[in-house]
């Protein structure tokens, strides 16, 4: 594996007074892509949060460091965050339809997130898209350029919202279950789209989920978190085929599989 | 087995105003037996919940007739479609959301049986029983839904529908909003009533592994019609149609 | 688009049909009339034979209903009759005096979003820390003055200690028009701008304010191009909602800085019970409400795409 | 040059008045057209309400139908035509044929006009005939020019009306043609303001040179050497009636306790700031069948409380409100607002006769006409009326104190009453006429039938360099010829 | 992986504000009663006889004696504005409660039966919206002629279609809302629904609104009082004794300042009150128990 890009060093995030993670640490190569899995409120959302610096007016990392690049992006100023933000870190949310303006066109909010962090034509930028839409087998890229959000299905407004968070072809992508406000159906579109970025750019990726089938399907490593705690952290086949944890066997033993005798 | 359940050429259409009319449930007929576990699988949007609703009369279908037992229902109002409420209940997605905010959980399981007239101290006693059923301690009776965990309160749901002891009941994705760990064990305890109590079941969930394991048939819905049906191993192992094909496709392993 | 403002405008008519009815029966529950009426004050002495006759010439001896159908028959024939005071045709007294007050409001809704819009953004942005308080302070000030005080303070203020506007207006020009207009103003902005701050904070709260962040966004830009946009259908709404108090809140003002419009000759006409007057007050203002709303409406399609492209509106 | 411009605010130029436009024929319109100037009548009052000549020099009594009046020489309308007798003629048979009251007013048969004479033939005598033509609406207007839809007419005063805009503004400029002297002001504005508050202030800021009508507790205001007021004392007076056909004022002690209960002088002195005169009858001391010659109650709260006393209202239960038969001492006090005296004299009036034991409940309402109608709906009505608009006492009696009165609500009547009314009717003597007056107003004061709070003093604010403006007790000669801006 | 060497990490203090929701409400609550037990126990609480003239000590400036002045009767402001308040905060309190109650039901049982009847009812809180508030109001009153119950009446005929809004669209939301269509399914017949589950979530809303409106009206009031239609004399009531002191704003301003002030903190208690429960309400803040 490559050279370590980001790495979060015992990190305890607060709201209020309540610490919600605590002493969480680990790192990230270039290249790899992470699985956060844990239930529902364990502080998988909290945890990339607090790397975006998007844990709003109540929340804060009260302990340790979260470095990128070996600079620590808790301590800098607003507007050096702001420039790491989507072009060093991009993220995708859960519902990245409700991520994205409901009354401005993909178009103008795609050419606004370039505006931020280059100076750039509309025609670049629109050039630009359709290239990265090609290249992610968007059909219809002039289309989803000129449409709402609304205008929209889930499932290519979630490939709309990859495609922003890519455009500026940042060396990390956050993705906070990127899948589950979609259909079964596109969510294999949307997981081998991200797997499909990695070969292009090399893109490390920290995917949050609790769907053990998509950790299986794409991660390298799995880091898994029960009450803002890490319970076991490594490598992707080692955790899921042995799971050293009870959490992580009990979690694992919920999945309920399907049972067919032909793959496809 | 006899016909518990029967719909016949049910159909929902959504008109709105300015835009083409929606027919989000079109003409689905099927039978449930009495014992039977059906699933109804289908991607989203493809009119599950709102079959559910037809089947539960909480709306009036366009067209179409459903039967309970051989009698009509399809136009039942009133006294009618509360005595129907004794034998049919439903456990929804969002278990929290489905109780009233502002009532204990005690409260909304015994409602039903408030309105069957039933005595405090009874209500009471069948309260702490269908709680026990459903694997929670009767002291949760006096909580209220936001002070329960998720799978808790999807537990006492499953108690309030028990509570008036029901011949069918319907589950719109009872689990979707729940952990896999809480999931599993909502799953057990379904099993588990399927088995000690014989009740007939609606079992809507876009999780084909779940309903493979617990359906005895599986109806697979696209944009409201029914594309196929049969058991699910036969479906899971050989779809017939393209768009099934996807279904079992999209799942990983 | 032509055939749904031809809609709209079609259903608006039971509407106005039922505006016409309850304008002209609401006056016409009164006690007294407009007959007894001219006794007072001036200490003259008619006798009954002469009210009566007087009443038989205005129509007043007819039943109720039958006033009614001939009222609505001549207003439809644009004849809203004559004041009972002055005599003179109700409908050119009308329009007349119209103008000012539409310039009035006009300016006093131009100065209600200059004062309320920023601050009620600005409040929402700062939500909770001392700024948001000041504005918020400052708005219950605004909403805790009657209109006929912030007059007096206004006229103390501007024109006598500081003699930057005259007192009185003494034609329909911008300078007369602005202490009226930010008395008017003051009201107006003080409840909206806590409008404009909820919906503000509303939007703010939305994921894509956090979407466009984790892009790296400038908030600024957000705010202006996306928050407030998405933001202005409300507001818009919010705004048109009360130019039907903005309409009403006229009257006292006018008439305080003898401002000659609809509003004071309202206030004139009511202490007159000058019927045909404040009839066509009342009735005109409505209609002229429900048209503002009606406009309000379109312009939606214009500002909302999910409403223009005929999206689902949940 | 400089022009001269006059800005007058006023805040009972307006509709709600019967002062819509300056048209004389127009109800009381005329008191606008001569208050600013516009027009004049034959005769006018002096300041002791004596008649003086005007448009007409003299005025001869031929017998008790015929009058014959003599015009001055070159007296001419604004517009340049000569007033002469014809155009009086013209202008008091157009007044006839359209004025609501002159004709009643007036009875006249025939008028005939000669070079500057004109003679007046009235159908039935007429001892007031001279008094009634100094009533507003007999401004002489020039007919011939006709009346604007606006209401503007040509008259003979110093000022001509050019623009009219009813409830807002009224604008004036010299009358180049002005037969009695030079005027000094070129351009007037009057102003209609409703509001008191905003006169006030137009006042300070300068922006009207002289006010009139605005609260009294503004006067402290202009109290100073920058301002100057104007006063004298008018017949409009505040005066409350008594019900007869009501159960309570019925009782002759209750009225006459309620003549006591009244703290007149306090009245004026504190809640008039001093603008007012107490009043005994219904006309003021300048006049000479004033107040002056007659006797009636003044404050005496002990004396009320032993009047009632005696006629057996007493308070047995301690509430402080007597009682008789187990009826409690209410007194409805019904009054109405555009006379912002009488809210004031409502509210003091509720005070001192609770004093007495009296529970007054005030219904200040703008509907009092209607209610007045109904004697079972109120015990006491106060109103503020001017009760001599021609100088002459008859008037005041005729309108609300007889049987044939409409006005009489109360349904007071007196035997005596009546037969002086009789007498009134008949008699031509300026001297006896006063002196019955008199006697009336001593008859009513003696059976309570009314009590006279007081007397309005009418009083203009001006800025101290106008001069020239300068009240009058009969309420209708403001704008003049003198006025000058210094 | 797992062995990452434990080194000294960055500490950061806390910096972040509690937020004090319970303990705002509780103030503001406290608040609240005190100006409502003020209007009940006026009578007791004033120095002097409200009503009680004194012509020979009027207009006296704020003073040991009278705190807060008096006024043209020479009487005691203090007194007036204390036992104003019952008939100011009264009938803003009758007036906001009777449009809150009737609009609400107005609103729920057009929002769950729909149809016609909705239909109906909506075009006539669309009319009664249409006409310009204060003047219809004026217009009402003038008709029932003054005082301050018409002028209650005539504010209420003209406001209660924003309530019924409110209950309409809450009440159209809450319909599809998982708990109602359990109830459904428990058997609960409309207007068990209606009381027991659609009217009890949604008082939140109506709340809020209803305590914004008490400023709201207490001005509308005024504005009638101005106009001579509010309350008769002489009841001591904040509106009309603004009105009617207005003219004494250079002269004796504390005539008229003194109700000001009762006007203005009244209106802020009952907006922060309101502001309070909105924040109290607001699934954001989770107060309630578990997180
Ligand atoms: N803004 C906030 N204020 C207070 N508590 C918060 C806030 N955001 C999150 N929390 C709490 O922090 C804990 C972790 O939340 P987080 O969203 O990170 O969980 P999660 O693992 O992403 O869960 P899910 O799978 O449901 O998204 C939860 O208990 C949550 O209630
Ligand atoms: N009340 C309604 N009015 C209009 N359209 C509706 C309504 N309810 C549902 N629909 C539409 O009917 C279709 C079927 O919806 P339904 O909720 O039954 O889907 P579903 O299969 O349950 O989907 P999901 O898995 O997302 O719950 C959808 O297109 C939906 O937009
Ligand atoms: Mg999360
Ligand atoms: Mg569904």
């Amino acid at each position: 594996m490559c050279e370590e890009i980001l790495r979060y060093d015992s990190v305890e995030v607060s709201f209020g007074e309540k610490v919600v993670v605590s002493d969480v640490s680990f790192s990230l190569r270039q290249g790899e892509i992470l699985g956060l899995v844990g239930e529902s409120g364990s502080g998988k959302s909290t945890l990339i949060k607090a790397a975006m610096g998007l844990l709003g007016t109540n929340g804060m990392v009260t302990k340790g460091d979260i470095l990128y690049k070996e600079q620590n992006i808790l301590d800098i100023s607003e507007k050096e965050k702001r420039r790491i933000r989507g072009a060093q870190i991009g993220m995708i949310f859960q519902d990245a339809g409700a991520s994205l303006c409901p009354i401005r066109t993909i178009g103008e909010q795609i050419y606004e997130s370039m505006r931020a962090h280059r100076k750039i034509s509309k025609s670049e930028a629109k050039n630009h898209a359709m290239e990265l839409f090609e290249k992610l087998h968007f059909k219809d890229g002039k289309r989803v350029w000129d449409s709402y959000p609304f205008e929209l299905s889930g499932g290519m407004n979630q490939r709309a919202g990859i495609a922003i968070a890519m455009l500026m072809n940042p060396p990390i992508l956050f993705a906070d279950e990127p899948t589950s406000a979609l259909d079964v159906t596109v969510q294999r579109q949307v997981i081998n789209e991200m797997l499909h970025l990695r070969e292009l750019f090399g893109t490390s990726i920290i995917i949050v989920t609790h769907d053990l089938g998509v950790v299986k399907a794409m991660a390298d490593t799995v880091l898994v978190l029960k009450d803002g705690k890490k319970v076991e952290y490594g490598k992707a086949e080692a955790v899921l085929n042995d799971p050293q944890d009870a959490y992580t066997q009990k979690l694992l033993s919920a999945v309920p599989v399907l049972r067919r005798s032909v793959n496809t | 087995m006899s016909i518990i359940l029967e719909a016949e050429h049910l159909t929902k259409i959504f008109r709105k105003k300015g835009s083409a009319p929606l027919k989000a449930v079109d003409d689905i007929s099927f039978q449930l037996k009495a014992g039977e576990t059906l699933g109804i699988v289908g991607e989203s949007g493809s009119g599950k919940s709102t079959l559910a609703k037809l089947l539960t009369r909480l709306t009036d279908p366009t067209s179409g007739t459903l039967k309970y037992e051989g009698k009509d229902i399809t136009m039942l109002k009133g006294n009618g479609l509360r005595e129907l409420y004794g034998n049919m209940q439903m456990v929804f997605q969002d278990p929290v959301s489905s109780f009233d905010p502002r009532r204990t959980l005690g409260d909304g399981i015994g409602e039903s049986l408030r309105n069957r007239g039933m005595k405090k101290e009874e209500i009471q006693k069948r309260v702490e029983e269908v709680l026990e059923q459903a694997g929670l301690d009767p002291r949760f009776a006096a909580r209220y839904p936001h002070e329960v965990s998720g799978g808790q309160c999807q537990r006492a749901a499953i108690a309030r529908a028990l509570a008036v002891e029901p011949k069918i009941l319907i589950c719109d994705e009872a689990t979707s909003a729940l952990d896999v760990t809480i999931q599993k064990q909502i799953m057990e305890l379904l099993q588990e009533l399927k088995e000690q109590h014989g009740l007939s079941f609606i079992f809507i969930c876009h999780n084909l592994a779940l309903v493979q394991m617990f359906c005895d048939r599986v109806l697979v819905l696209y944009e409201g019609r029914i594309v196929e049906s049969g058991t699910p191993d036969e479906i899971i192992q050989s779809p017939g149609e393209v768009y099934t094909k996807k279904l079992i496709e999209s799942v990983f392993e | 688009m032509n055939h749904y403002v031809l809609k709209r405008i079609i259903q608006l008519i039971p509407i106005l049909f039922a505006i016409t009815f309850l304008s002209y029966g609401m006056m016409r529950i009164a006690g007294s009339d407009v007959v007894t009426q001219k006794m007072e004050n001036t200490g003259t002495v008619v006798s009954d034979e002469v009210l009566n006759a007087a009443r038989e010439q205005l129509g007043l001896d007819k039943p109720f209903l039958t006033q009614y159908a001939v009222w609505l028959g001549k207003l439809l024939r644009g004849d809203m009759g004559n004041s009972y005071v002055s005599g003179k045709p109700v409908f050119a007294t009308f329009i007349s005096k119209l103008p000012a007050t539409l310039l009035l409001t006009a300016v006093s809704i131009v100065m209600t979003i200059i004062i309320s819009v920023p601050l009620g953004v600005l409040a929402a942005v700062k939500q909770n820390r001392m700024t948001d308080y000041v504005i918020r302070f400052f708005s219950f000030i605004g909403n805790s003055l009657p209109n006929f005080f912030v007059s007096l303070i206004l006229m103390y203020v501007l024109a006598i200690r500081l003699r930057w506007f005259p007192v009185i207006a003494k034609d329909v020009s911008l300078k007369s028009v602005a202490m009226p207009a930010i008395t008017l103003a003051i009201a107006m902005s003080a409840k909206y701008l806590r409008q404009v701050r909820a919906t503000v904070l509303d939007e703010l709260s939305k994921d894509y304010v956090a979407g466009a962040r984790a892009r790296g966004i400038r908030f600024s830009v957000t705010l202006w191009r996306s928050v407030m946009k998405a933001s202005l259908v409300t507001i818009i709404t919010l705004l048109m909602l009360s130019v039907g108090n903005l309409l009403g809140g006229t009257a006292i003002v006018e008439s305080i800085f003898m401002w000659d419009g609809v509003g004071k000759m309202a206030v004139d006409a009511i202490s007159m019970r000058d019927y045909p007057i404040i009839q066509a007050y009342v009735m005109w203002m409505a209609i002229i409400y429900v048209a503002v709303n009606l406009l309000t409406d379109l312009s939606y399609r214009f500002l909302d795409p999910r409403i223009r492209l005929g999206g689902d509106e949940v | 040059e400089d022009k001269k411009t006059f800005v007058f605010g006023d805040t009972t130029f307006n509709a709600e008045n019967e002062e819509a436009d300056v048209n004389p024929q127009n109800t009381y319109a005329g008191w606008a057209c001569i208050r600013y100037g516009i027009g004049e009548t034959l005769f006018k009052y002096s300041d002791d309400m004596e008649i003086e000549p005007w448009i007409a020099k003299e005025y001869e009594n031929l017998d008790d139908c015929t009058w014959k009046i003599t015009l001055n020489d070159g007296v001419v309308f604004s517009n340049g035509r000569a007033c002469d007798g014809e155009a009086v003629k013209e202008s008091l048979e157009d007044l006839i044929a359209h004025h609501e009251r002159a004709a009643g007013d007036l009875c006249i048969d025939s008028i005939e006009a000669d070079g500057n004479t004109i003679t007046i033939k009235t159908t039935e005598p007429k001892p007031a005939l001279i008094n009634y033509l100094c009533d507003p609406y007999g401004c002489i207007i020039d007919v011939e020019a006709g009346i604007t839809d606006d209401g503007i007419v040509i008259g003979t005063g110093p000022f001509v009306a050019t623009e009219l805009v009813t409830d807002d503004h009224l604008e004036l400029v010299k009358n180049e043609n002005y037969w009695n002297g030079d005027v000094n002001v070129d351009e007037v504005t009057v102003r209609t303001i409703s509001d008191g508050d905003t006169l006030a202030f137009a006042l300070q800021a300068g922006e009207v040179n002289a006010a009139y009508g605005m609260a009294y507790a503004s006067y402290p205001l202009f109290e100073n050497e920058d301002f100057t007021f104007t006063s004298t004392p008018t017949s409009r007076a505040f005066y409350a009636w008594m019900n007869f056909e009501s159960p309570v004022t019925s009782d002759p002690a209750v009225r006459q306790a309620i003549a006591m209960g009244i703290d007149k002088d306090s009245f004026v002195s504190v809640l008039l700031n001093g603008y007012g005169y107490p009043a005994v009858g219904a006309f003021p001391d300048t006049f000479s069948f004033g107040g002056q010659n007659l006797t009636t109650e003044s404050y005496d709260p002990e004396g009320a409380k032993q009047v009632l006393e005696d006629a057996g209202w007493v308070d047995t239960d301690g509430d402080g409100i007597r009682e008789k038969d187990g009826q409690d001492l209410v007194i409805r006090w019904l009054t109405y607002p555009s006379r912002q005296e009488l809210p004031l004299l409502a509210e003091s009036a509720q005070a001192t006769l609770k004093e007495i034991g009296m529970d007054v409940q005030v219904n200040c309402t703008s509907d009092n006409n209607t209610i007045r109608k109904d004697p079972t709906l109120w015990d006491v009505y106060a109103s503020a009326m001017v009760t001599a608009p021609t100088g002459d006492p008859q008037y005041f009696f005729t309108s609300c104190a007889l049987d044939s009165s409409v006005s009489n609500n109360g349904h007071y009547h007196s035997d005596r009453l009546e037969e002086l009314a009789a007498e009134m009717e008949k008699e031509f003597d300026t001297d006896k006429r006063s002196d019955l007056g008199i006697e009336m107003q001593q008859t009513v004061l003696d059976d309570h039938a009314y009590v006279f709070c007081s007397h309005l003093k009418m009083s203009m604010i001006m800025q101290s360099n106008v001069t020239g403006l300068v009240a009058h007790p009969c309420d209708y000669y403001e704008l003049t010829a003198d006025l000058d801006i210094n | 992986m797992t062995n990452i060497e434990k080194k000294q990490v960055t500490v950061r203090t806390q910096k972040i504000r509690k937020s004090h929701i319970r303990q705002k409400l509780i103030f503001f609550l406290v608040l609240a009663w005190l100006l409502i037990l003020a209007a009940v126990f006026s009578d007791r609480l004033c120095p002097y006889d409200p009503n009680a003239q004194n012509l020979a000590s009027a207009m006296q400036p704020p003073g040991p004696s009278h705190l807060m002045g008096t006024d043209t009767y020479g009487r005691d402001m203090l007194s007036r504005v204390i036992s104003g308040a019952r008939a100011s905060i009264f009938s803003t309190f009758i007036l906001v409660a009777v449009i809150s109650v009737f609009g609400t039901a107005v609103g729920v049982l057009c929002g769950y039966f729909g149809g016609i009847v909705d239909s109906l009812m909506m075009r006539i809180s669309d009319i009664c919206l249409a006409f310009p508030g204060l003047v219809f109001a004026m217009a009402v009153a003038a008709v029932l002629g003054g005082g301050i119950q018409n002028a209650v009446i005539a504010l209420a005929v003209i406001s209660w279609p924003k309530y019924s809004r409110i209950a309409r669209s809450q009440t159209l939301a809450l319909k599809n809302v998982p708990y109602i269509h359990a109830a459904i399914l428990a058997g609960d017949s409309a207007g068990q629904l209606m009381i027991r589950h659609i009217l009890p979530n949604m008082l939140g809303p109506v709340l809020v609104t209803a305590m914004l409106d008490i400023g709201t009206m207490m001005m509308e009031l005024a504005g009638l009082s101005f106009l001579g239609l509010g309350a008769q004399i002489p009841t001591a009531e904040w509106g009309s004794m603004m009105s009617t002191g207005r003219s004494m704003l250079q002269t004796y301003p504390w005539v008229v300042l003194s109700p000001g002030i009762a006007i203005f903190l009244s209106v802020v208690i009952f907006n922060l009150l309101g502001d309070t429960v909105r924040d109290y309400l607001d699934p954001k803040n989770s107060h309630f128990g578990r997180a």
